[in-house]
């Protein structure tokens, strides 16, 4: 793990990278880097990320400047900007069901082909797909997803780079710690080592690559 | 008593004692706050939380603590959090006894369709498709009729949830169920005859000899 | 969840019963219940255990009195009764690689048909598998494991059956208390609501069916 | 110098600032006891611990703080433990850079058997399996022969722990690497000559102009 400051953890993405965010409607999303994406001007970035949350908020910040070209998520609903890129044809979205779309992002972080899940048999979803029958039930093979980086939000960051995080805001965080080649992590608090118990810690610090300082 | 209200009221009687239950946006979001008197049932939120509590009172909440849809909420004592992976991991998993979700279409074989309508709204399904995949059960909580157009159709020509059919469908009009796969009228509305049901359904339904009307 | 007595919690379980039971060599074991297992005598149990720990301890006592019919597991050189009864085909043991293994696990308590894991590809482990192709990768198609119960250690239980694991006992506990139709716990500490923080809960309430009042 | 400390000082000469490692049991534990002065790393223990210490002082060890033996040990500050799931999630994901392992039988071609001898020894793969298919770099770490004789053979007879090849094997004779599949000698061990090498060594290896001596 390396202490960097915001510029430079941002400096590291190149445009055309494909970067997982974490955050539910913008709940547990790191804003700041977002806000320096925005400023650096980082484009064409292929988006992985739950939703598209709100104009000006979370990963929404992107759309507002066009920097994306493609997402992958679950739901875009709330975010007309992103809609009407997407019905536009400036972006390109896969639509994928959330839980098909955690356990993708976990199979890639944990070292996995794929799963196969009951969700999306019989549905649109399944197109282009796999279907393979265990048990006499039938799923869908879905494959591991990973990205360039991972754009992590944390509660509690220790100095080692351990992370915790806080209720509704751990969300996608922990598992897209795992799913890239390099992890980019803000964090609302950096404590001194054992601030946060073993027990506690989320994300283990090998895990992340630059912590933020705070400014 | 308005459509939302009856609707709502009656789904809060098919919780029972210790289920976890989740509720969607819209309608199914109403079904907390007619939670039987001394029933406690749990409710997920799948972004990551058991124990949602209703919403803070003035300068408590906090922007860690949401909804699905981002909105602030409470925890109730004893309320525990996870991360999307252990959200789903429950959904799908069959530890949910109880989702209520709403709805665009039923179809006669119960059915579900609530996600996309081709070429005009296009949200995505976010967890819906899990919801109904995985839940023990399922209940849609939908209006019967949207612009004078019934919503329980013969069959869904928006696309599907999921092939798995549910399980009850609750309207402002009427209680369905879906024994061996069929629509079956369970109850009325107050006030509401099963001719004025059957008026507005498209799809073929059932009907017992006995068809009570809800009690609210 | 219902708070039992340990003869309640062990009485629901009949002979011939597939159990899982947490714990890594012993260490995260619910030895009580393994105490009343032995004591009310069941047999023919299918056995789904990380290892054999070793005689006397853990899952070992299970052993000592030839109760398991079946075992699947991953490691059980550490017990030479275990060994023995493998050897002399008393029982019979499926040995499979560790991260299989808990992945089997996790997938069904995840509602999950399977995975695909790179492990076993070119060795035994592969016999009688289907290979799948992903990317150009090799992986094995693993399949879902479930059991009729589990048999789940806490450190700390509140009366609602929220549960936290301490230190290295949490290994397989979380995972199969996902994985069983009955999960019932016997915990170090049961303390009030609330002494368990959200986001230190591990294993949510509603996932415990019995929880053992502690004597 | 005994074998095994042969073996684990050259080992421990491979870790890398802010490596994440996992030790098997047997010589490549002794690894951890020489870890250069100022080097830091952190050691995985699969059972579910990052940042394993020694064994702790007297009366200080924890029941539910052990290695992958169940035996006593102490945590650094700065540790983090996590389930089974994680664990070999950071084993199978590429998350661990370094796994020294105990070997059988290593080949000319780097696969190495060191879970069953048929008909013997089945004890089970444990975690060895995932190890070798999962971590960044696999180094084996065994006696060179056995009984006189070699542990480096030409084709593994035993079961395969893996179909990846590891990347070195250090014995108390020499350190082997397979650059393109095939074994090449990189070192010897202090005061054993090449010849002396080849005479315990049945896989065909190939000898490099230059072949130093561990420097220990």
């Amino acid at each position: 793990m390396k202490a960097v400051s915001l510029e430079e953890a941002i400096a590291v993405i190149p445009a055309g990278a494909s970067i997982m965010v974490g955050g539910f409607m913008g709940v547990g999303t790191p804003e700041r880097l977002l806000d320096e994406l925005v400023r650096q001007r980082k484009s064409n970035l292929s988006l992985i990320s739950n939703d598209a949350a709100t104009p000006g908020k979370g990963v929404g910040k992107l759309f507002d400047g066009a920097q994306v070209t493609h997402m992958i998520g679950t739901h875009i609903g709330l975010n007309p900007k992103a809609q009407q890129q997407m019905l536009g044809k400036q972006i390109t979205v896969d639509l994928i069901p959330q839980g098909t779309f955690v356990e993708r992002i976990r199979a890639g972080g944990c070292g996995l082909g794929g799963v196969l899940t009951p969700t999306g048999v019989g549905t649109l979803v399944e197109e282009g797909k796999q279907r393979i029958d265990v048990g006499g039930k039938a799923y869908l093979l879905e494959t591991a997803l990973r990205a360039d980086f991972a754009l992590v939000q944390a509660f509690l960051a220790d100095y080692a780079g351990n992370l915790s995080y806080a209720l509704t805001a751990r969300n996608f965080n922990p598992v897209m710690a795992m799913a890239a080649d390099t992890v980019i992590v803000t964090a609302e608090h950096i404590v001194p080592v054992g601030v946060i118990a073993p027990d506690h810690v989320m994300t283990p610090g090998p895990l992340v690559d630059y912590l933020v300082a705070n400014g | 008593m308005d459509a939302q209200t009856i609707i709502a009221r009656r789904v809060a009687q098919e919780l029972r004692p210790g289920n976890l239950v989740n509720l969607g946006i819209g309608i199914p979001t109403l079904v907390a706050n007619y939670v039987p008197a001394g029933l406690h049932v749990y409710f997920q939120s799948e972004n990551g939380l058991i124990g949602t509590g209703p919403i803070p009172e003035q300068g408590m909440a906090h922007p860690l603590l949401t909804d699905a849809g981002g909105k602030p909420i409470s925890a109730l004592p004893g309320a525990a959090t996870f991360d999307s992976a252990m959200s789903f991991g429950l959904i799908r998993g069959g530890h949910v006894d109880l989702t209520v979700l709403g709805g665009l279409q039923v179809d006669a074989g119960g059915h579900l369709a609530n996600w996309m309508i081709p070429g005009k709204m296009v949200p995505g399904m976010g967890g819906a498709m899990d919801l109904v995949s995985g839940a023990k059960r399922v209940i849609v909580a939908m209006q019967h009729a949207a612009k004078g157009k019934s919503k329980i159709v013969a069959r869904c020509n928006l696309p599907l949830t999921s092939a798995r059919p549910i399980d009850l469908v609750v309207t402002d009009m009427a209680v369905i169920a879906f024994p061996g796969g069929h629509a079956t009228l369970l109850e009325t509305a107050p006030g509401v005859s099963i001719a004025e049901v059957l008026a507005v359904t498209e799809a073929e339904i059932a009907i017992p000899d006995d068809v009570p009307e809800m009690k609210l």
